[in-house]
């Protein structure tokens, strides 16, 4: 199976937040902490667009990079996990996030933020799969039940895509071509995945972003 | 002194406790989420806006104006509350990234391991800088008490800080190899929390000590003589110096004021994240931070190097507060002249120990 | 029990609550520990065996007893669009929710409402009303009442108040939110309680459409469906802002764009549907006809029209050429709505040259004092083209909540028994049979039997049936006591007339599961309470916690399951009104219980509030589908609905048919009109008045309901414009017993159906016999083949006149177009028109109140909003209300983004909201969201709630603000044109 | 006189803070699977587990990797309404 990722469909979002609140019922992500979210460029005039933005389990992820515990790993399927029990709460992870993926419980005095939360591709965590510990710390694992990602599964418009990058790509280069191959950006897979290799589908490897 | 100690590390782990104490449950809604984040309804208007609105009429589907946009890192409209959530990209953190990865760590690294190597080097090729001549028996007052209080209350401070910085900075490659995930950050938690409480702590006592040394630290005329002849130390002639000789005078500015305030101020922005500072405000403190505090890590070294095993007799003027007259004369000469001008020190009513140490013993 | 059992349960399910986000070194905690630390120990040790999700499923294998996962399918509560849900269930506790992929309808698609519909579930830190209430006079405050306390003293009242003063003294105001079964047991309820006082959201939502678009063409409804706008060219939103109304429906929109339709948005705003637009066009609040007439100017000017389609198939269409060539030219129509000719001609261009287009239009269309003419426009305009009755064209009229449209159908109308029977004695008669209810008896329930036929008030005029003199009033006695049931008060406007009809109340009851809103408002502080008023809150369940059918906008019924029982003390609407009969005396007339007949079944129940009985929601259907034959409710029976949800995989998305299985043929949710006895297997109609099918397969004509001619001229379609297959290939009447023997076709009814038949028309055989020869045997339409009317000569206006608001900011155009004449007498109440508007010009109220106040929705809440906003998910995503305010006008008043404001009306309210200074909106235009309740002109109401009831997020009503105006022929009101200015907070 | 002793050790310091670089994240580079942990940290991989009594898809078994992906690319289809409604 190829890597994992999510896939923004500028043309199609309407900012129904569908996906923001999938991901908070589907985990119970508590108050203030947003796994996702969605951002409206050009509010209120022609030209707008709106994207919904989480983790994007980037293939150099940053956030594995710089964090000081090595917290962070990715799984085959190329999602980026982190175990909460070594995270240390430093913020080095937001500090270097192209996304503003990671959130903290806090932000509070003395660095206290608490335990990093993100996106984790509804696949848990180091914990054991199903497991009340796993679903404690990071919540459903979507993936290990043969399912992918609650938001993208319950997007009103299906312009969140997620899953088997090779099969993203299918479904959204089905769509630019139906739209005479319009609106083919995909946002964020250049930060995220790096520029295409060999085999890429074009219609979802705009490189601008 | 030791009221001092105890309560500066009541409060650190005082804190600790604290930090561990907070409430795992979730932030239940607050009461009044009207009061709960001020929702500014940020960059609703962009003023490239027009841009993309021409250009989809003239080409419909092209939306390159808005992947521009997107790039610009301003924020825009969300309904999500957190800090910038309205940015979409943000590219400064993989140039911290590459900063802090690349080029600070390793050069970092080796300048801090560049200066272990040096004092070791020094001390192996000088070894400890005797005394001159035998001490006399007469102790002389060099520092009181509040002043090593303070010395203390910034060396301590300065030494859990600057481990626990270690550990965060390089734990990673030296120690996590060896410890394993579990116990490495088991460790880096408490050293984190440490570091965040008793940083604001050092910051303080840096603040104090400033204007408790600044009046004998002035920079002089005979400073100058002092640095021209580098102090004596290689050539082994002597040099008079005040209170403080220049070396100590450049660590004090230098060290303790530059650095000190640098990496405090920097960690501060660090430390209380609950003012809202946007990441890139944080990357360039976190810059800012980690190469002052090498820096003044690596000084620092000259400092406790000198202070313990190069010079004889140096601990323990700021173990006990007095020195050997004949240490102060060697070391010091101009100080030890202008306190015997002034004052015979017994004459002053102080207390005189009765056994002085033996400095020889105290310094290894 | 159940509650311990609940929230018990659900701690299991809760791990998120304990996650150890917050710690820095916290260690996890089992369940154990959990429960201990969080102080829900207690209650917990008698279900040790419901541990933690690994342990359970670690076990499962040896223990598979202890644990019983479920997945039930129900249907989104939030809005019309009908999106399927699969609950999962695990030992009663509501722990997960899927999407449901393979529902046709959605495609496992949610918006944020449904996406996180789950909380209804959870029981911990509920915002739910949990047991009944009463208000202290005294201290202000509710007090919990035990159920039987709180049925027997209402019942006591309500019997009062029908001796002291009449039946009609009491108003019902029930609930779009009540499934299809639950709607139509309230009008019974009312009925047999006797008034027809009784209404829902639809008064106040779609009223003018479904009065405007039934009187065109037959039946006011969405004509086709959201997922035929799959099959569009071009589609033309007016007045809808679907992408935050309707998400899921512009996944079909979008869809279609993508294959090449083109999309046309129609708004004062610029709104997230505009934002996916081919092109956008902003016009002036109110001016929906001016639009309409000069895109029909520009047709007709180029000879655009569907001549043919005219000719076979529109009464008047010439009389409105007429009057739209005279009056609506680019000039005059840039004047009114402010377009340019330009962009008239482009848009006329686009909706004329694509076939099929669509036209979709929602509550900026309907709610105005003249929403039943702009409707109106709106369907000439399609019927010009030629659009109504084809697949991709049609009137997509998208609907509000989940279930107006079958409450709209059976349920509590104030004109209408169920099914638009009316209240005719012949309906009467009809529904006394069909609930087998001797007539005479229901007759002596009513005041009299011209009050029995007569018109009830509405809920947009309840305030003043409360408040206006007993003469003033066309009938006895003014309001006395209300009862809400599902309904928000803060949707309806004038506010602050309304807490002065509150406090005039002898007695309020509110059942609702989140009964806030009105609770609060009315235990607000005030002089002028009535003495000895009676304030009730009663908990209900949602339809998540029953099951029954709902209807969804596109006329489809789907069938919900219960997924858990009602939480706390809460009982099924259906539950109380019987409870409710009984005490009053007509519990066995409400079950149709007579002559060694009942016509639905009662089960007993056991909740946490006691041991009651419940209706059985399948007989209640069957009961339905016996009585409505108007619209064809009579073929869904609970069972082929059942067998639809079970088999959603089978049905096409474009289409809504099933290919092959059980459900072969039929369309998804059996779109009413259903004709015929279940067993007839009518498939439903997936577009009405569609020639090109049988009728036998979904197709149909315009309606024959107004007559077979008018002055001369012949209403009936002409030749060849009937449905496939049609016997009958011309126009024709509707069909009764006289009609069918005049074609000779009364011998095939057996004799049995001709005893049953003899007399009646399609509407009234309850046997069936004649539709089924009619349809089944000769491929004609019961309703009968007529054309459509582009002039509905029984409306003020035949043609659809263009009229200012009663509060416009522009003097100029109420000269031009002004307001109706008052009526004395509305819907029971005196009406006022032109006095209003012209004391408003007189007042020179638009130099104080310079700017278009106009209100809608938020994609994260829905209605009032209390449930919404109780749910943290969503509430968490909009926390205070706001007004849009366009840089100009804010500028000009020194107002900058995010600053408190005042926002003023002609009414003496002010609301403060914050500003959101926005290109949204134009600089005459500010816009504010209606979902919110909470604050009363600037304070905070949170201490007049019931303790643990107030919703998460709070704020201002607009709708405490707007102002007088309502429609002429149905009592919509006026929301979305009205007049403000806007102050900073000093 | 040379004091070799520093100065190896400066050297092997050097030779140590050269380990201080990043290491590569590619797929295969860095995804190291070895008996139930990724890098260090101890996760399974999704298919091992089998489908969890809320997987509506039991076609597959726990340790079925074919079974799994399969089943995961199905259920991906849904998000592609093209398969539906042409």
């Amino acid at each position: 199976m190829a890597r994992m990722k999510f896939l923004c469909d500028a043309e199609r979002c309407i900012e129904c937040n569908g996906c923001v609140t999938a991901c908070k019922q589907e985990h119970e992500v508590p108050w203030g902490v947003n796994r996702r979210r969605v951002v409206t460029i050009n509010d209120g005039v022609p030209g707008e667009k709106s994207i919904s933005v989480a983790c994007m389990h980037c293939s150099d992820a940053p956030c594995m990079a710089v964090c000081p515990v090595d917290c962070f790993y990715k799984t085959d399927e190329g999602v980026v996990l982190h175990d909460k029990d070594l995270c240390i709460g430093c913020g080095y992870c937001f500090y270097a996030c192209p996304f503003g993926a990671p959130q903290f419980p806090q932000a509070g005095a003395f660095g206290l933020r608490g335990k990093m939360d993100k996106c984790t591709f509804c696949a848990g965590g180091p914990e054991k799969d199903h497991s009340a510990e796993e679903w404690q710390k990071y919540g459903r694992n979507r993936l290990a039940e043969g399912k992918l990602p609650a938001c993208a599964e319950m997007c009103s418009t299906k312009a969140l895509l997620g899953g088997d990058g090779d099969i993203v790509a299918d479904i959204y280069r089905t769509r630019v071509l139906k739209r005479g191959g319009k609106g083919s950006e995909a946002y964020g897979w250049g930060s995220a995945y790096g520029p295409p290799t060999g085999g890429a589908p074009a219609a979802a490897t705009a490189p601008k972003s | 002194m030791t009221a001092w100690l105890v309560a500066f590390a009541l409060t650190g782990f005082a804190g600790i406790a604290w930090s561990q104490s907070q409430p795992a449950a979730a932030p239940a809604p607050p009461a009044t989420p009207a009061k709960a984040a001020p929702q500014t309804f940020d960059s609703v208007l962009n003023p490239n806006a027009a841009e993309q609105a021409k250009r989809q009429q003239a080409q419909p589907g092209n939306n390159a104006p808005v992947w521009r946009d997107v790039r610009s890192e301003k924020p825009y409209y969300t309904t999500d509350r957190g800090v910038e959530a309205g940015v979409l990209i943000q590219s400064g953190g993989e140039t911290w990234r590459q900063r802090r990865n690349n080029q600070i760590i390793p050069i970092g690294g080796a300048l801090f391991l560049g200066a272990v190597g040096i004092g070791l080097l020094f001390y192996l090729w000088k070894g400890t800088m005797k005394l001159k001549e035998r001490p006399t028996g007469r102790l002389m007052p060099r520092f009181s008490g509040f002043e090593r209080s303070v010395h203390w209350t910034v060396a301590i401070t300065f030494s859990v800080l600057a481990i626990s910085g270690l550990v965060m900075l390089f734990g990673k490659y030296v120690l996590l190899p060896i410890f394993g995930h579990t116990l490495f950050a088991w460790l880096t938690i408490l050293l984190k929390n440490m570091h965040n409480f008793v940083g604001p702590v050092f910051a303080i006592a840096v603040v104090i000590m400033f204007f408790t040394f600044v009046r004998d630290n002035w920079p002089t005329v005979r400073d100058a003589i002092w640095f021209a002849k580098a102090g004596g130390l290689l050539s082994g002639e002597h040099v008079p110096s005040g209170r403080f000789n220049g070396g100590e005078k450049v660590w004090f500015w230098i060290g303790v004021l530059g650095f000190g305030v640098t990496a405090s101020a920097s960690g501060l922005v660090l430390d209380f994240p609950n003012f809202e500072q946007t990441r890139g405000l944080m990357q360039l403190a976190n810059v800012v931070h980690v190469v002052s505090t090498v820096l003044m890590m690596s000084m620092a070294l000259g400092h406790i190097y000198m202070g313990t095993v190069g010079v004889e007799g140096a601990f323990n003027a700021m173990k006990t507060g007095y020195v050997d007259e004949a240490w102060a004369k060697e070391h010091h000469e101009y100080w030890y002249n202008e306190v015997r001008n002034v004052a015979t020190p017994h004459a002053s009513g102080g207390p005189v120990p009765v056994a002085a140490p033996q400095n020889k013993e105290e310094g290894v | 029990m159940l509650l311990t059992r609940k929230s018990a349960g659900e701690v299991s399910s809760r791990g998120m609550l304990s996650r150890s986000l917050g710690g820095v070194l916290q260690s996890t905690m089992d369940r154990r520990v959990f429960l201990k630390r969080s102080g829900l120990g207690a209650g917990a040790g008698a279900f040790s065996s419901t541990l933690g999700f690994s342990m359970i499923e670690e076990s499962k294998a040896q223990d598979a007893k202890a644990d019983k996962i479920e997945v039930k399918r129900t249907v989104c509560t939030h809005c019309s669009v009908g999106c399927a849900i699969d609950a999962v269930v695990k030992n009663g506790v509501w722990v997960r929710q899927e999407p449901v992929f393979d529902s046709p309808i959605n495609l496992g698609a949610h918006c944020a409402k449904g996406a996180s519909i789950r909380e209804h579930g959870m029981t911990e830190h509920s915002h739910r009303l949990k047991y009944p209430m009463k208000l202290n006079a005294k201290s202000g405050k509710y007090e919990r009442i035990s159920w039987d306390t709180a049925l027997t003293e209402i019942s006591a009242k309500l019997e009062q108040i029908r001796k002291d003063h009449t039946p009609d003294s009491v108003f019902i105001v029930g609930s779009s939110k009540h499934n299809n079964e639950q709607a139509y047991l309230l009008r019974k309820w009312v009925s047999l309680f006797g008034t027809n006082n009784c209404d829902h959201q639809a008064r106040i939502c779609h009223s003018t459409t479904v009065a405007g678009v039934a009187n065109t063409w037959g039946y006011g409804a969405m004509t086709n469906s959201y997922n035929d706008m799959q099959n569009t060219k071009c589609m033309l939103y007016i007045g809808s802002n679907a992408a935050e109304a309707h998400p899921v429906s512009v996944m079909h929109a979008l869809h279609a764009k993508e294959t090449g339709a083109k999309m046309i948005v129609v708004d004062p705003r610029f709104t997230r549907t505009a934002a996916k637009a081919d092109e956008f066009v902003r016009i002036r609040s109110g001016t929906d006809i001016p639009f309409l007439f000069g895109l029909l100017h520009i047709i007709f000017k180029n000879g655009w029209e569907d001549t043919k389609y005219i000719n076979d198939r529109v009464y008047g269409m010439e009389a409105v050429k007429k009057d739209v060539m005279e009056k609506w030219t680019p000039d005059k129509v840039e004047e009114a709505c402010g377009v340019s000719p330009a962009q008239m001609q482009k848009v006329a261009e686009m909706m004329a040259k694509a076939k099929p287009a669509t036209i979709v239009w929602c509550m900026g269309q309907t709610q105005h004092t003249i929403g039943n003419a702009m409707v109106r426009a709106s369907c000439i305009l399609q019927l010009a083209l030629g659009n109504i009755g084809v697949s991709g064209g049609g009137a997509n009229i998208f609907r509000g909540h989940d279930n107006v449209q079958g409450a709209t159908d059976v349920g509590p109308n104030p004109d209408s028994l169920p099914g638009y029977y009316g209240l005719a004695t012949g309906s009467w008669k009809h529904f006394a049979k069909v609930w087998n209810v001797d007539y005479d008896w229901i007759k002596g329930r009513y005041a009299s039997q011209a009050l029995m036929e007569r018109s009830g008030t509405t809920v947009s005029r309840w305030v003043d049936a409360v408040m206006e003199a007993d003469d003033k009033l066309d009938q006895e006695k003014a309001l006395k006591a209300m009862i809400y049931w599902g309904h928000a008060p803060n949707s309806q406007t004038r506010g602050l007339d309304m807490k002065k009809a509150m406090d005039k109340l002898e007695m309020m009851v509110v059942i609702d599961p989140y009964p806030s809103a009105t609770a609060a408002m009315i235990a607000m502080p005030s002089e002028s309470r009535s003495p000895n008023q009676a304030v009730y809150l009663l908990p209900a369940a949602t339809q998540l916690e029953c099951s029954g059918s709902a209807t969804a906008s596109n006329r489809s019924l789907q069938w919900r399951e219960k997924v858990i029982d009602p939480v706390f003390e809460a009982l099924n609407d259906h539950t109380i009104m019987y409870e409710f009969a009984k005490k009053l005396g007509f519990g066995d007339q409400l079950i149709g219980k007579a002559g060694g007949k009942q016509n639905i079944a009662v089960q007993k129940i056991t909740t946490m509030g006691g041991k009651y009985e419940e209706p059985v929601v399948e007989d209640i259907l069957r009961e339905i589908n016996r009585g409505v034959w108007t619209i064809g409710y009579t073929g869904q029976s609970p069972e082929r609905l059942k067998l639809h949800m079970k088999n959603m995989h089978t049905f096409d998305v474009k289409t809504l048919k099933a290919k092959g299985g059980p459900c072969d043929g039929e369309y998804f949710g059996l779109p009413w009109p259903c004709y015929g006895s279940p067993e007839m297997k009518h498939p439903g109609s997936p577009n009405l008045y569609d020639t090109s099918k049988h009728v036998m397969d979904g197709g149909g004509n315009f309606r024959a309901n107004f007559g077979v001619e008018r002055e001369g001229v012949s209403l009936l379609a002409e030749d060849g414009s009937h449905s496939k297959g049609a016997d009958i290939t011309t126009g024709y009447p509707e069909l009764d017993h006289v009609l069918l023997k005049k074609l000779g076709w009364w011998d095939e009814l057996s004799d049995a159906e001709k005893a049953a038949a003899e007399g009646k028309n399609w509407k009234t055989d309850l046997s069936g016999g004649m539709m089924r020869v009619f349809m089944k045997g000769h491929g004609c339409h019961p309703f009968g083949n007529a054309k459509a009317r582009a002039v509905v000569w029984n409306f003020p206006d035949g043609v659809p006149q263009h009229r200012e608001a009663l509060y416009s900011t522009r003097a100029d155009m109420v000269a031009k177009y002004p307001t109706h004449d008052d009526v004395k007498s509305l819907w029971r109440v005196p009406t006022l028109f032109k006095s209003v508007q012209q004391k408003a010009i007189a007042d020179k109220a638009h130099e104080k109140f310079p700017l278009v106040l106009t209100s809608g929705r938020l994609v994260e809440y829905e209605g009032g909003g209390e449930e919404t906003r109780s749910n943290p998910w969503l509430a968490e995503l909009q926390q205070e209300n706001f007004v849009e305010i366009n840089p100009k006008s804010a500028n000009d008043r020194n107002i900058r983004n995010g600053d408190m404001v005042w926002v003023k009306t002609p009414t003496g309210a002010q609301i403060k909201v914050k500003a959101m200074v926005t290109e949204r909106v134009d600089s005459g235009t500010c816009f504010i969201p209606f979902h919110f309740s909470g604050w009363w002109q600037g304070k905070d109401m949170k201490e007049y709630y019931p303790d643990g009831s107030a919703p998460i997020v709070r704020g201002e009503a607009v709708n405490t603000a707007t102002t007088y105006g309502y429609d002429r022929v149905t009592m919509m009101q006026e929301t979305k044109t009205t007049i403000c200015n806007i102050e900073k907070v000093a | 006189m040379i004091h070799w002793k520093p100065l190896v050790g400066a050297t092997l310091g050097m030779m140590v803070l050269a380990g201080c670089g990043e290491s590569p994240q590619q797929l295969g580079q860095a995804t190291t699977y070895k008996q139930g942990k990724y890098q260090g940290k101890p996760d399974s991989r999704p298919y091992e587990s089998g489908p969890s009594s809320y997987s509506q898809d039991k076609s597959w078994q726990a340790g079925d990797k074919t079974g799994w992906e399969k089943a995961v690319k199905t259920r991906q289809q849904a998000q592609n309404e093209y398969n539906r409604a042409e």
